[in-house]
């Protein structure tokens, strides 16, 4: 058997008042890419930090390639060959893409000076060998979030590490693109790299993985090969338990027509987005990234401005040019980008939970708080809020406790149409269901639900019916009932046409 | 844990903290230790301050700069800046002493310098949520613009002549020794103590402050209330502009020179967040009480102005440098 | 927080000590137009030394940071709560001073001006350096008296608002007709400060090829124009005259920039300045016109019909006399 | 995209010639070689200090105490100079940059260490600053004759047709060219700005950049206190008072985004260059001077709107990407 590449042993680290890694252990093999799996919050992210050098570990050693080793800074971590591949696109979007791949070890001249023809030249080889048709020359934020992580793979690839960590790379990529991903995951194993990959998708983990992690509560409670193993198994260990009913999904009584969108156009963003969504339905909106879904949510919530179009809720016209507005037609969204757009992390929750109501629960412009308080607590309380107290910082709270009080927030405003992007996204599975679970409720007492997803077990387990949006149009939309899968992907890939 | 409807709920309390408590432990206490020391200080160090004129003329060491202080707390917490308070000062006035050599009468200049201010602060406005541009280069710009425009009339001229009720509203007395530019004051700092931290308007600014996007999501009009903010910096401008003319009696395109920075001071001093989202205007009127002592008090012992400024640098550095130092030392030694 | 309290506390003993012998004297307060300027600072030497002829008077030398009038309000508020003696101040706004002085002399507090005045019922009477007529016509003179046939000649003032600058010229401009073929052709403001100095004697000598002479009636100013006008290599073409201190004009006299420049003594201002506050604060004499007032070693001022009086005529210096004096002040 | 931003650069240089051209119709003496020489060693002071100012303002802070650091090493080097004529003028200047240096480390450090805003740290810092000259003083002035004839003489040696003055920029410049473009210390400014969270992935300590920026920015000032004292022959407690929003003006004109990681050394000195030209035309031109400081408020706000203009020039404007954190 090989000899691991990098060995993590006994590895413990707390942040004040939290335990976040207690005791665990990992093993990276060359040629091997091991999966990484656990709800959030299990520990991974701590974790990826300690292994590139942003975190100290407490407790614990690393030994890389038989040596023990202290990776004190991120350049240290460089040093060592250990890579990483974010989440997100950490990147820059205002410097070039040659830049962007070299940025910390860029080529030298003679005297010390970086050499940008000779970057741009390796950048332009580098690319090319990815087989991504990305200009050197161009700046980052021109290029769209799929190509920007193919720049951020070329870094990582640049730097010839012997240890890549990929911390959920396919989580904003389309599917063509996570294919093409694949593709380069095998190049990296076929080159002898050790790959620890992050994902909370089993069926790419059973797709790619060699061996499997799973950390659950910031310890270690399991490790094995993938071949062996079944996915039950695996979802046992993460959650303790065994989840049965992930899509819950209940039948509602669909009643007339709520919400009509006819012919709504943008000059850039997306053109002649028609559909109806009708009480008690919940309608999926799937499509690759960068379809144009978000965009076609935020005009509906008056966040963006279409040029063309009409909107009506309940048989009354609605031009909403903010938010303020579409609240105030019953029209709320519970946007994709929770930190930044959903909650006022530095407010405590039953200030977020009231901010748009304030209207009602103030006398006359001057604030109640006892009101807010009591609103707060009515939709919290509904929703299973964990939290210690209503005056908590709301950032103090996890992923999911945290879309709890944007959903709660939005049920306090009596809305008439919901709409959920990506509302499943990065949280753990025991939040996901609970998520399901009330988008079921809701419906179930006549509300009506859109729902933006970009994964197919969630749209295809929750939706009445399906858009399909592709480059900015619908491409398609269809009934659930005895749907096929293939159907959606080949229609969001433009494989496939449908009039719909 | 799936189930949402039939359990019964698990309870979440409104608040953990015992408000009396947290009320112990915040900055406002740390600037009334401060005040209170500053105080018996100068008590001890000079004879002549425990004496009711001489109380009386240090508040207007700091009345005119409180008064924009406090619409400059409201605009820092909602994460903007203006940098052109004083010159809106410069320019008001100068718009002021026009208007008397037109025979403009005590209301009239009451109202152009108001409207100068008003006007100067919708411009601000402007630029920043309808151009979409940072506050403080506008301000950077708006501040020469202003200035600029008052020193372009007025050149080497001054204006005087203002009438004599005029002069009441800066150098009158309501009752004993009890200025009108400390009752306005007073009634200023309730009035928007009021706004900020008991009205649905206050509330908004906190939440934009803190995350101006997620704020927007939530349905709040975030331009327009910022908008608002830079208008009533113009405003509170204008009528400082006013009092500080009427204090003078005469207008140069000098007056007020470098107010800005410190209107700012006294803004940080006070608790707020230069970053937006947090402070309080008890905290501001704690801050603009300091500031009156220690400049009142340094000028008893003729120390020079310009030490003074050291000390109000100092000060301003070491009161928010202190408290990060303790909290680091405190966990060093865990 | 500590540091803050125990800081203030020893300041404060330290003050109480010292401020202790202080009761019986007579406090005189000179108050400039902002600290850290060789011309006060002369000034202040002036008023010790007549402090340390009369005997119990105590010079309380003070001024704020920015030549503003607001901040010289506070200044003289918090000389009124120490409720001195006298106040003798150089305004820098005849107008804006005036409540706050006349809340002074209500208190029973002798106030005069002295080298920039304060209008006439902020005060009970102003000292003039010099007269204004005698500063106008000297400036000119010394331009033209390098001039004998004539030419362009320019003035560089200090801030636009500088009341005692803006009387000279005007006093200067009255006089021209004297003068002829001495030509005014521009006014410009340095605004007392040394780069805007510069760059408007730059300007005036490329906009004026014709320029024989800068007249600039301000210290910052007349050093500003006169390295502009060595650095411009037009020694010998523009000869920079106006007022300043011998000290801070010695070099550009021995390189040439400057023939002559004149001055009153700063020394002799603060100097005249202590002995009229302490005659009319200890009411050895009267503030109304006609009064004559001692003023040691200077002599003897009398008060105009307008409540001004002046101290003496500048004084000339060149080459001649330049090492003599430059080292005094 | 490039390309664009060299085309602003391009457009201001052209904005700064057609301004030099138009002035020069009205007096022709403003155009020649010769002025358009001493409008630049006008303007190498604040050319210099921008360049400063762009490191700073490119890893999202700002730095108000320039002009008082500024103030307070000339002032020290003038009295040094005074009181010991011997020490080498070349001594004095290293001694400025050093001690510029450390006022600007000061700045650093409570931003890097204690991550106190930089706009409060140097708010506060100006005013201590610009006291300290006070008190090392004692509000005396240091004049003319109280200088070594080499103290004075060292900026205005011409060398090629230029004061030293202006060679001193040049280099400054130069080296900053060279630091920007071709170092990864300067890349790591951008880095730092433009995302801080994908800086420290790459290695970049976000607050030691800041720190690094503050240390130059004060060395910068440091060396232009000298030149500044050396230039006007007097070092006062005023000196260069005020310069310091100027300095952050020329930036914003140069096309410097305050908002971190955009901006250019050539768009900083245009930016200056701009101030230069306008304070020199003016007085030239005859318009009167009290217009000055009007013309360039808006001027600022003019160049902030192109600014944005510019930045805002994207095709597709998907809002969940505008800031990819």
């Amino acid at each position: 058997m090989t000899q691991p590449l990098l060995t993590l042993s006994g590895i413990s680290k707390s942040f004040p008042g939290v335990r976040a890694l207690h005791d665990v252990s990992l093993e990276l093999y060359p040629g091997q890419v091991t999966a990484l799996i656990g709800e959030n919050g299990a520990g991974k992210s701590t974790l990826v930090k300690i292994l590139t050098g942003i975190y100290q570990p407490d407790e614990g050693s690393i030994t890389v390639k038989g040596e023990a080793v202290s990776l004190p800074t991120a350049h240290a971590a460089f040093g060592r060959g250990i890579t990483a591949i974010h989440q997100e696109t950490v990147l820059f979007d205002e410097l070039t893409v040659a830049e962007n791949v070299f940025l910390g070890h860029a080529p030298r001249t003679r005297f010390g000076l970086i050499d940008w023809g000779r970057m741009r030249a390796e950048a332009a080889s580098l690319l090319q060998s990815m087989g991504a048709g990305i200009d050197p020359d161009v700046k980052l934020k021109e290029l769209g979030i799929a190509k920007k992580h193919l720049v951020g793979l070329a870094r990582a690839l640049s730097i010839d590490a012997d240890i890549v960590i990929m911390d959920e790379p396919t989580a904003a990529l389309s599917q063509k693109e996570i294919e093409d991903l694949y593709v380069l995951v095998e190049l990296l194993k076929q080159d002898g790299k050790a790959i620890l990959f992050i994902s909370h998708k089993f069926d790419e983990i059973y797709r790619i993985a060699d061996r499997f992690t799973v950390f659950r509560d910031g310890e270690m409670v399991g490790k094995g090969m993938i071949a062996e193993t079944a996915q039950d198994a695996i979802v046992r260990m993460m959650v303790g338990r065994s989840v049965d009913h992930i899509y819950p999904k209940t039948q509602a009584q669909i009643g007339e027509t709520v919400l009509t969108v006819e012919g709504l156009s943008h000059p850039t963003e997306f053109a002649d987005i028609s559909f109806e969504l009708k009480r008690g339905e919940i309608l999926g909106f799937y499509g690759l990234v960068g379809a144009g879904r978000t965009e076609v949510m935020q005009a509906l919530f008056g966040i963006t401005r279409p040029s063309a179009g009409r909107i009506t809720v309940e048989g009354r016209e609605v031009a909403p040019k903010s938010a303020a507005d579409a609240i105030e037609a019953g029209i709320v969204y519970v946007p994709e980008e929770r930190g930044r757009q959903g909650v006022v992390i530095g407010l405590p929750i039953f200030q977020n939970v009231s901010l748009p109501s304030l209207r009602r629960t103030s006398g006359n412009g001057v604030l109640r708080l006892a009101e807010e308080f009591r609103l707060a607590r009515t939709y919290t309380e509904r929703l299973d809020l964990r939290a210690s107290s209503l005056s908590q910082d709301v950032g103090t709270l996890s992923g999911g406790n945290q879309q709890k009080v944007v959903i709660a927030k939005w049920l306090a405003t009596n809305p008439r149409v919901i709409i959920l992007d990506e509302p499943t996204k990065g949280i753990d599975i025991g939040s996901k269901a609970a998520v399901h679970a009330f988008m079921s409720e809701l419906v179930g007492q006549g509300l009506c639900v859109i729902m933006v997803s970009s994964e197919l077990p969630e749209v295809m387990g929750m939706s009445d019916r399906i858009v399909v949006m592709r480059e900015g149009r619908i491409a398609g939309i269809f009934d659930n009932k005895g749907l096929d899968p293939v159907t959606l992907v080949e229609t969001a890939a433009g494989i496939r046409s449908q009039a719909a | 844990m799936t189930d949402t409807t039939n359990t019964p709920h698990r309870h979440i309390p409104d608040r953990l903290d015992n408000p009396v408590k947290s009320a112990v432990f915040s900055w406002e206490t740390l600037l009334v230790l401060v005040g209170v020391a500053i105080f018996t200080a100068n008590a001890f160090a000079s004879p002549y301050f425990l004496n009711e004129w001489s109380l009386s003329d240090l508040t207007f060491n700091f009345t005119e700069k409180a008064v924009i202080a406090l619409a400059m707390a409201l605009l820092i917490i909602s994460g903007e800046i203006d940098l052109s308070v004083a010159a809106i000062i410069a320019l008001a006035s100068t718009l002021m002493g026009m208007a008397v050599q037109w025979g403009v009468p005590t209301p009239g200049l009451v109202a152009i310098g108001i409207g100068v201010g008003l006007a100067c602060g919708a411009f601000n406005g402007f630029l920043v949520t309808g151009l979409k541009l940072p506050s403080i280069v506008v301000t950077i710009g708006t501040m020469s613009l202003f200035r600029g425009l008052s020193y372009a009339i007025l050149g080497d001229q001054a204006y005087g002549g203002y009438p004599a009720d005029f002069s009441w509203l800066g150098q009158g007395y309501v009752w004993w020794v009890i200025s009108f530019e400390l009752v306005f004051f007073i009634a200023a700092a309730i009035v928007f103590w009021f706004v900020l931290h008991r009205t649905n308007f206050g509330r908004r600014i906190f939440a934009i402050g803190n995350n101006a996007l997620a704020a927007q999501f939530s349905g709040v009009r975030v331009a327009r209330i910022k908008f608002v903010l830079f208008c009533l910096t113009g405003l509170m401008s204008g009528i400082a502009a006013v009092m500080l003319t009427a204090r003078l009696g005469s207008t140069r395109p000098s007056i007020a020179q470098g107010w800005e920075l410190e209107v700012i001071t006294m803004v940080v001093l006070g608790g707020v967040s230069i970053l937006g989202g947090a402070g309080s205007i008890l905290g501001v009127v704690l801050a603009a009480l300091i500031m009156g002592l220690v400049t009142f008090g340094l000028g008893l012992l003729n120390v020079p102005g310009i030490v003074m400024s050291i000390f109000i640098g100092g000060l301003l550095i070491s009161v928010i440098a202190l408290p990060i130092l303790y909290r680091m030392w405190k966990e060093r030694r865990q | 927080m500590k540091l803050i309290t125990t800081l203030a506390v020893t300041t404060a003993l330290a003050a109480v000590l010292a401020a202790a012998p202080a009761y019986a004297q007579t406090r005189i307060a000179l108050v400039v137009k902002s600290l850290g300027n060789g011309f006060f600072e002369a000034a202040a030497r002036g008023a010790e030394e007549a402090a340390e002829e009369i005997g119990d008077v105590e010079i309380i030398y003070t001024g704020p940071t920015e030549p503003t009038a607001e901040a010289q309000i506070e200044v003289v508020n918090s000389l009124i709560a120490q409720q001195v003696d006298a106040i003798a101040i150089s305004a820098n706004d005849p107008d804006a001073l005036v409540p706050a002085l006349q809340r002074a002399m209500q208190r029973g507090i002798t106030v005069i001006s002295w080298d920039s005045g304060v209008a006439a019922e902020g005060r009970e009477m102003h000292l003039n350096p010099s007269g204004n007529d005698l500063i106008g016509n000297t400036i000119i003179k010394l331009a033209a008296d390098h001039l004998p046939e004539g030419g362009d000649v320019a003035i560089l003032s200090a801030t636009a608002t500088a009341t005692n600058q803006n009387i000279w010229i005007e006093e200067a401009e009255k006089v021209l007709p004297n003068y002829p073929g001495i030509n005014l052709v521009a006014t410009v403001y340095g605004d007392d400060q040394s780069d805007k100095s510069y760059r408007e004697a730059q300007g005036l000598i490329s906009s004026y090829p014709e320029l024989k002479a800068i007249i600039a009636p301000t210290t910052v100013g007349i050093v500003a124009a006169a390295q502009a006008v060595t650095d411009a290599g037009k020694i010998g073409e523009i000869n920079v005259t106006g007022l300043a201190l011998p000290s801070e004009m010695a070099a550009h006299i021995k390189s040439g920039a400057s023939h002559s420049f004149a001055i009153w003594n700063p020394i002799d201002l603060g100097y005249s300045a202590t002995h009229i506050a302490y005659a009319l604060a200890t009411d050895a004499a009267t503030a109304e016109p006609g009064s004559v007032i001692p003023i040691g070693r200077v002599g003897e001022v009398t008060i105009g019909e307008d409540g001004q009086a002046a101290m003496a005529e500048p004084f000339t210096y060149d080459a001649s006399n330049i090492d003599e004096y430059s080292s005094i002040f | 995209m490039i390309r664009f931003f060299k085309q602003r650069e391009v457009m201001l240089l052209a904005i700064i010639a057609i301004i030099v051209a138009l002035v020069t119709t009205r007096s022709s003496g403003f155009g020649t070689p010769r002025n358009l020489a001493a409008v630049f060693n006008d303007t190498a002071v604040l050319a210099m200090l921008a360049c400063g100012q762009l490191l700073v303002i490119l890893t999202r802070s700002i730095d108000l105490s320039v002009a008082a650091n500024l103030a307070l090493t000339g002032m020290i080097a003038a009295m040094i100079n005074a009181a010991m004529p011997g020490v080498p003028v070349e001594v004095l200047i290293v001694g400025c940059v050093v001690v510029g240096g450390l006022l600007g480390a000061f700045n650093g450090v409570l931003v890097w260490k204690l991550n106190i805003p930089p706009i409060v740290v140097t708010l506060g810092t100006l005013t201590i600053y610009r006291g300290a000259v006070f008190l090392v003083s004692g509000g005396t002035w240091v004049n003319a004759v109280d200088m070594s004839d080499r103290f004075k003489e060292l900026t205005r040696l011409v060398f090629l047709g230029l004061p030293m003055l202006s060679w001193f920029a040049i280099v400054v410049i130069a080296l900053f060219v060279l630091l920007m473009a071709r170092t990864s210390l300067g890349r790591s400014f951008y880095a730092a700005g433009i995302n801080p969270t994908a800086a420290t992935y790459a290695g970049i300590d976000v607050g030691k950049t800041k720190f690094i920026a503050f240390t130059i920015s004060g060395m910068v000032a440091g060396l232009a206190g000298y030149l500044w004292v050396s230039r006007y022959v007097i070092a006062s407690v005023d000196v260069a008072r005020g310069l310091e929003l100027q300095v952050v003006a020329a930036c914003v004109i140069g096309g410097v985004s305050i908002a971190g990681g955009i901006g250019t050394v050539g768009g900083a000195v245009l930016g200056a260059l701009f101030l230069g030209v306008i304070n020199n035309a003016l007085p030239v031109i005859g318009v009167s001077p009290f217009w000055q400081m009007a013309i360039s408020g808006a001027a600022i706000i003019t160049a902030v709107i192109f600014n944005a203009r510019g930045e805002r020039k994207r095709g597709r404007i998907i809002l969940k990407s505008a800031e990819a954190a």
